[in-house]
């Protein structure tokens, strides 16, 4: 029999002034399972609070309601109050007679008599509730960082300068992303490469952090503190620890034509490579596909030359399985092929490039050595037009998202190529100039003012080629609209930024939520803007969203931070508001049939299978068990369950129908 | 929204929302008769979102919707996927019967007409009589004298119209149509 | 004279209705008495048959209200709820169970001044359907029977 | 199957000779051409200009006239009407209020389910699987082919993925051992329904189309449509008048080229209607 | 029908299967269900327009569990409620052998589950015109006496649960009813009761029911309760487009389109 003590609040006079607090009081002491009621002034004050713990003492109270304010206001605090005289904090709950009650109504008979059906409400809830304790789980303090761009390799070191251990898994033979792909960078024109590689270099050396190049994730499972990842390194050909990264192999190999993906297709590479000479690992990988010997069985010229032997052709993919108590998602993003705007002629004009290509060919590490040159022949184009927004802002064949860094990369295309070739003209075709951000909207300016960089707003609508011109037809809609034809040298093309191609895959192997486009979504796009919907992943970069550098880097960092703050514990406490499928005496073991429609709903893959078996091992029953530590406790399961196998403690059957029972008998 | 707003009455007939519209001009800088235009494509859809009644005055006697020849460039290239050429047809046929055709396109509408009276009359065109007709009504004489001779004599051109047998059961979908306007 | 006073349930989620009724509070815009709210963790933990039990047990009318879609606290619980009222609303449809009775409601925590008026017009529309005797005379037949 | 067709009122007049060709080609082929009988006018611009209801109820009386004949497809070579009858086949599936109130002014009643083929879409389906077979004296020039707009537009109603390139005609010319060249004026407007009212704008936009073909060394403009024909081909003084200069380069309807490649005679393809002369010879 | 009896027999003699469920002659001109454990017993096997029994309702049942692995004869309705029960996790592809018997009484050997979803997308469940007009009829009443229409409809009912027994997806091994912690619906016959009972029973079985009709077929007082689950299909079609049993698709009420349309909600 439960013996509940209900405390009503007079909030000053916010309560007392229309609700008729004694007489609620006195109606509650008369319900049934009341042990003691009364009012008093503040509640929440401390000879409030000393009142509960002193009831709870002399009363022996098994149950504690407390009529005042919202209980997401003070629940914690009486729950608090309860746990320290010795009742379980869940066995506490808030009547709100303030803000759902007093607030909005008038002083009547009706708001008083509204006040004690509230609390009556609660009363049959408070009945059915039992203890709860907090669900401890232990933490893995190694992180795994997936991707090895400029967010990857933030996140990494962070982490690892907080003491905790670090895996880097990048996809590709070197760690540096997009990030040294690029020429310069807005809106202070430093080389990309400079700052960027004594990152990389910091990360190679990092006794906190592990590298795997040339490697993917395969699968992830289990939960935050506690995941368990398998990663698969692809067999790079060469044993690591005796290449040197000499280059013999390189300069020997006879494959040299394969386009190279560091320059984007502008430059080539051999079948044997390091994708660019400041590459992190500085060691070669052979490309399958392209490589002679695994085409056809003949060459091993790298095999002879290799001073330390260190080449190996028979070597296979490993699978490395790993235990991390936190995720970083940093796999960033891709550009978008163009070719299907074919009014640009993209893929059908040499002259017609991505502003990815155009950083390669103003880079002094790319193919041109930083001479802005065409592709077609070489020669310094005299005239270059820049189309903004090609494919972002585009529903009907691009993407309707903004990519929020053409505007500024396009404007510093202008101006590198206005630095470099002095007597060029570059013009923009723009439909608004985004360039929010700091010393942004001055670099913009620069380039219109000082560099003489034409900005015409509008679209263009066709390029062709006509007498080794690009004939570029546009409209300047400031003017009138009117039609501008330009007889361009090079096209370039500022893509839109989309999520990688294998973004999907990857996400629905970590379970987590990703958007319309790929994109990997946030837990809350204000307050959660690094967490994921599962505890314990956590996303950086572009891969949530297109972001510029400063933008990616602090975001790695807030990664980081959060990786850190879950590793500050041993264990983490977690609400004990879960979901839990019964377990009975044999031969039922448990009610639950095995549908799995609460494992198909549940929002955070918080339900698997138990397999409950007999003595001699044989599997007799498969039933639907809830991790706790994954479970968020939303109780959509518990609605869907048809023979009510599955409940929520806090929120359970038995409460809530008692609490409906309790509010309509009066 | 005002529902006395052109823009409204566009979205009623054509189904379009010109809202969706952005102002990125590819339609007219695709167009191939912009040049000619009075009201560039662009700047037609910036009037209709106004929803101002000079601008509508303005739009439905402008030349511009005359100039549209239904190429489908602009609607095709359309970010929005916006059917330009339909709300054309809108305007155009409002501006038509409302009597406000710009003088630069009587010639234009006059050849509609006559299009369609040879239709009405024989259910199918008659190149010869469709020039006769436009001749008289549009006062162009002499225009295309020395083209007909050449037609006629490379069997082009027929003196005599092909007249469909079910000519009563055509007159019933002409009937109640608007093909003679205000002016 | 009395007029009749409905007796309304809300079946509220605690991450935005919930919310948003503190917010109606804490704005002081009044509504009437009649609607109690009882709190769930989201809408999709809401059972059809607690709905279905208010009936039983004498409510006139019955809100059921959450996060706006895409608003969830756990992503996609009012996403499941949609799926289950629209069936349950046509089902109870089907049966002569008056659906008008229960009102269903996108009420964000930001949204103090929508509840006041979801309240509101639930209660009019309520008080002028009347009591629901329909339902109260199946009912019944189970106190006779107990009594018997 | 029965394959209807629509010729429309050009193929009739101006345009004999695409009529002609088609129906040798097609002959050639054993293919049965059914001419709906009593067709009428699809009421081309003029009609979508000034008179919506029209420019529906006309084409929707030979859809139905069609569909009283049992045709399963038909077969629509001029690129105006055959946007005209798709739109008014998209327009009645889709406003069941129209179609109510057409079917009643025409007190016949519409399926609405008639597949509509354009010329390339007929030669694509029926003629070029089997040109290896049918082609008797192979074509040995240069030739710019010529889309024009309704061919390969509104794409959202053509759904061709190639629409700012369209490759259909340039691989039926290969196929006849024609080298179609690439050149950036396939689909651009050659001025369309301003033949009579606007023949200056005609000069200006043809007349830069068909200085690009020249230029890049065509020796023959293939093209599909009547208008566009109409435009190129008799508008030539206007283009001339334009450009400046003098040009001889022919203008030939794709189903001529075929006639032609499957050794039927000038005067069979109807050549000798045009007037800029039809001089072909090799040039490779 | 020979060859439905001689698969029958040799999936025994083999010990493919260690018993066939299937139709056999029952009381009066009746069919019943018979479980043949032996080649000999597969001889009695039958079947014609009367085997209208959902014999699904069997693989669920700890009973025939018991028997082994069984083969069943599996004509239209019970293809459907296999497909579900497997998308529902109660069946694998290695715990029975489905001996389909097609519209025309020709048997289908079905090589795994997936064909069985492959063979029922040529025979999508349709409502027949008749319930679909007498559907739209209690749905044109007032909505008083609809009430009233389905408070006397079910007064006949006593809790007698055939209606649960027959249906192929009733398979919890302890229903709702029989929860008393809370007591959610009253076990005794009334109004009320009966009318919760059938309400969270058609509940239980949307985007389920593959309208096998076993539930009426089994109600001693003739109760049209296929109503309630027909009716409910077409709201399923209707609001969500998906429809029928599935492998690859998830259950409708425990799947959701965030662009799911209503009219309801304010």
């Amino acid at each position: 029999m439960s013996k509940i003590g209900v405390f009503i609040c007079h909030c000053g006079e916010n309560i007392s002034a229309t609700v008729d607090v004694v007489r609620v009081a006195e109606a509650a002491g008369k319900l049934e399972g009341v042990e003691f009621s009364t009012d008093y002034k503040y509640m929440c004050s401390d000879p409030g609070q000393t009142l509960i713990k002193q009831m709870i003492k002399e009363k022996g109270l098994t149950g504690v309601i407390v009529a005042a304010c919202s209980p997401r206001m003070h629940e914690p605090t009486f729950r608090k109050a309860c746990s320290s005289a010795g009742l379980n904090p869940y066995m506490c709950e808030m009547s709100n007679l303030r803000e759902h009650c007093s607030w909005v109504h008038d002083k009547s008979e009706a708001t008083t008599q509204k006040a004690i059906d509230l609390v009556r409400t609660l009363v049959g809830k408070v009945k059915y509730n039992k203890p709860l304790y907090s669900i401890k789980v232990p933490v893995t303090k190694t992180a795994l960082v997936i991707g090895g761009g400029i967010a990857g390799i933030q996140s990494s070191l962070d982490i690892a300068n907080a003491g905790h251990q670090v895996v880097l898994v990048e996809k590709d033979p070197s760690i540096g992303g997009h990030m040294s792909q690029l020429s310069e960078t807005f809106p202070t024109l430093d080389c990309s490469q400079c700052i960027l590689t004594p990152r990389m270099v910091e990360v190679a050396q990092h006794p906190n952090i592990k590298l795997l190049t040339y490697a993917e994730l395969e699968k992830l499972e289990g939960f935050i503190g506690n995941f368990k990842a398998t990663i698969r390194k692809k067999a790079k050909s060469i044993d690591e620890d005796l290449c040197t990264g000499c280059g013999t192999c390189i300069t020997k190999c006879p494959t040299k034509k394969i386009p190279s993906e560091f320059n984007t297709g502008l430059g080539k590479r051999t079948a044997i490579y390091v994708p660019f000479p400041q590459a992190v690992p500085n060691k070669p990988v052979i490309d399958k596909e392209n490589c002679l010997y695994y085409k056809n069985g003949k060459c091993k010229i790298c095999e002879k030359v290799c001073p330390t032997g260190a080449i190996r052709f028979d070597q296979e993919d490993e699978l490395v399985e790993l235990e991390v108590g936190a995720v970083v998602v940093a796999t960033g993003f891709d550009v978008m092929e163009p070719s299907k705007f074919s009014e640009y002629g993209y893929g059908k004009y040499k002259d017609v490039i991505t502003g990815l290509q155009f950083e390669r060919l103003a880079s002094a590490s790319g193919p041109t050595l930083g001479e802005i040159r065409r592709p077609s022949d070489g020669k310094i184009p005299e005239k270059i037009v820049f189309v903004a927004c090609a494919g972002s802002r585009d529903p009907s064949k691009g993407k309707p998202y903004c990519s929020k860094i053409c505007c500024m990369y396009t404007a510093k295309h202008a101006m590198l190529y206005q630095h470099k070739v002095h007597h060029g003209e570059s013009t923009i075709f723009y439909m608004d100039i985004r360039s929010a951000g700091k010393n942004y909207e001055e670099f913009v300016r620069r380039a219109i003012v000082e560099d003489d960089v034409k900005y015409i707003r509008g679209r263009v609508s066709k390029v062709y080629e006509e007498n080794g011109k690009l004939i570029v037809k546009g409209v300047d809609t400031l003017l009138n609209a009117k039609p501008v034809e330009i007889q361009a040298d090079m096209v370039v093309l500022a893509t839109a930024a989309v999520a990688n191609s294998g973004a999907e895959e990857l996400a629905q192997k970590m379970h987590i939520s990703y958007d319309a486009y790929n994109f990997f979504s946030e837990a809350h796009p204000k307050l959660k803007p690094v967490e994921t919907n599962t505890a314990g992943i956590f996303l950086a970069g572009a891969c949530q969203a297109p972001k510029d550098i400063p933008e990616t880097v602090s975001q790695a960092s807030g990664a980081a931070a959060k990786v850190a703050i879950l590793f500050s514990q041993d264990e983490l406490s977690r609400e004990p508001v879960v979901a839990v499928v019964n377990r009975s005496a044999p031969p039922l073991y448990s009610t639950c049939v095995g549908c799995f429609m609460c494992a198909t709903a549940c929002p955070y893959q918080a339900i698997g299978e138990e397999l409950i078996t007999n003595r001699k091992g044989e599997v007799i029953k498969r039933v639907a068990k809830v991790n706790p530590g994954l479970c968020q406790g939303c109780g959509t399961c518990v609605a869907f369950c048809r023979s009510k196998s599955i409940d929520i403690d806090g929120y359970s059957n038995e409460q809530m129908y008692s609490e409906v029972m309790a509010l309509l008998n009066d | 929204m005002n529902k006395e707003d052109l823009s409204f009455k566009v979205r009623q007939s054509t189904e379009i929302n010109v809202n969706e519209c952005y102002q990125c001009g590819k339609c007219t800088a695709g167009c191939p008769v912009a040049e000619h235009m009075d009201l560039r494509p662009s700047i037609i859809m910036r009037m209709l979102q106004s929803g101002d009644a000079v601008a509508e005055e303005e739009i439905l006697r402008s030349l511009s919707i005359w100039l549209c020849v239904t190429c489908e460039t602009c609607y095709s290239r359309c970010p929005m996927e916006l059917d330009i050429p339909k709300i054309m047809d809108y305007l155009r046929v409002r501006s038509y019967n409302e009597g406000k055709v710009h003088r630069d396109a009587r010639d234009i509408v006059t050849f509609h007409k006559s299009f369609l009276n040879t239709v009405e009359s024989n259910g199918r065109l008659h190149e010869m009589g469709l020039i006769l007709d436009y001749k008289m009504h549009s006062g162009n004489l002499f225009q295309d004298v020395m083209l007909a001779p050449e037609m006629f004599s490379k069997g082009k051109l027929s003196v005599f119209p092909e007249r469909i047998k079910d000519l009563k059961g055509l007159s019933r979908l002409f009937k109640g149509q608007t093909k003679n306007n205000k002016s | 004279m009395n007029e009749f006073e409905p007796k309304i349930v809300a079946f509220v989620c605690n991450w935005c209705t919930y919310a948003g009724a503190d917010l109606t509070g804490t704005s002081r815009i009044k509504y009437a008495q009649n609607v109690k709210i009882i709190r769930f963790p989201c809408t999709g933990r809401i059972d059809f048959m607690l709905l279905l039990k208010s009936f039983g047990e004498g409510a006139d009318g019955i809100i059921v209200s959450g996060c706006h879609p895409n608003d969830c606290h756990y992503t996609s619980g009012n996403f499941h709820a949609r799926r289950r009222w629209i069936m349950f609303r046509g089902l109870l449809d089907m049966l002569g169970i008056d659906v008008r009775r229960i009102q269903y409601s996108w009420v964000s925590a930001a949204e103090g001044a929508k509840w006041a008026d979801v309240v509101n017009t639930t209660v009019t529309a309520i008080r002028e359907l009347g009591p629901y005797t329909d339902y109260a005379k199946v009912a019944g037949y189970l106190e006779k029977e107990a009594n018997v | 199957m029965k394959i209807g067709f629509y010729p429309g009122c050009s193929l009739t007049g101006s345009s004999r000779e695409y009529n002609e060709s088609l129906l040798a080609v097609a002959k050639v082929a054993g293919i049965e051409l059914c001419e709906i009988s009593d067709w009428n006018c699809c009421g081309s611009t003029a009609a979508h200009n000034l008179n919506r209801e029209l420019s529906v109820s006309l084409p929707a009386r030979n859809l139905a006239l069609a569909e009283l004949e049992e045709m399963d497809e038909l077969v629509v070579p001029c690129a105006a009407c055959y946007n005209r009858l798709v739109m008014t086949q998209h327009e009645l599936a889709e406003k069941p209020e129209i179609k109510a109130l057409i079917e009643g002014k025409l007190k016949m009643t519409l399926r609405n389910d008639i597949r509509i083929l354009n010329v390339l879409q007929f030669l694509e389906k029926h003629i070029v699987p089997r040109l290896d077979e049918l082609v008797k004296s192979p074509l040995t020039y240069d030739v710019a082919c010529y889309y024009g707009c309704l061919l390969v537009r509104p794409n959202q109603v053509m759904k061709d993925e190639r629409f700012e390139d369209p490759m259909t005609m340039d691989l039926i010319m290969q196929k006849l051992g024609a080298n179609a060249i690439d050149w950036p004026f396939k689909t651009e407007c050659c001025g369309a329904g301003f033949s009579v009212s606007k023949t200056e704008i005609v000069g200006e936009l043809s007349g830069k189309i068909v200085r690009s073909a020249v230029d890049r060394g065509a020796k023959a403009i293939v093209v599909a449509c009547p208008m566009c024909h109409f435009n190129l081909d008799m508008r030539r003084p206007v283009i001339e008048s334009y450009l400046q200069r003098k040009i001889d380069i022919p203008v030939i309807y794709i189903t001529q080229a075929i006639a032609l490649a499957m050794g039927l005679s000038a005067q069979q393809a109807g050549t000798q209607r045009h007037f800029v002369p039809v001089n072909l010879t090799v040039n490779r | 029908m020979k060859e439905l009896i001689q698969k029958a027999a040799s999936l025994l003699e083999t010990n493919v299967v260690q018993v066939v469920i299937g139709y056999g002659k029952g009381s009066a001109d009746r069919t019943r269900a018979i479980f043949s454990t032996t080649a000999a017993d597969c001889e009695q096997l039958i079947f014609d327009s009367r085997c209208i029994q959902n014999l699904a309702v069997y693989l669920t049942k700890a009973e025939i569990k018991k028997m082994g692995k069984p083969a069943i004869v599996a004509p239209l309705p019970v293809l459907r409620s296999i497909l579900q029960l497997a998308a529902e996790n109660q069946i694998t592809d290695d715990s029975l052998v489905v001996l389909g018997v097609s519209p025309e009484s020709e048997l289908i050997e079905f090589e795994s589950l997936a064909a069985i979803e492959t063979y029922l997308a040529t025979k999508q469940i349709a409502i027949e015109e008749k319930y679909q007009t007498t559907i739209k009829a209690i749905k044109a009443m007032p909505v008083s006496e609809r009430f009233a229409y389905w408070v006397k409809e079910l007064e006949p009912c006593f809790k007698c649960y055939a209606c649960r027994a027959a249906c192929p997806l009733c398979y919890c091994t302890r229903c709702t009813v029989e929860n008393n912690q809370p007591q959610w619906i009253s076990v005794a016959s009334h109004s009320l009761g009966n009318l919760e009972w059938h309400i969270m029973r058609a509940m239980h079985l949307a985007g389920r029911c593959t309208d096998c009709e076993a539930c009426y077929n089994a109600c001693p007082m003739g109760i049209p309760i296929y109503l309630l689950t027909k009716s409910m299909l077409q709201d399923v079609s209707e609001n969500f487009g998906t429809y029928g049993p599935s492998l690859h698709r998830d259950n409708t009420l425990s799947s959701f389109n965030p662009d799911d349309k209503e009219s309801f909600i304010r």
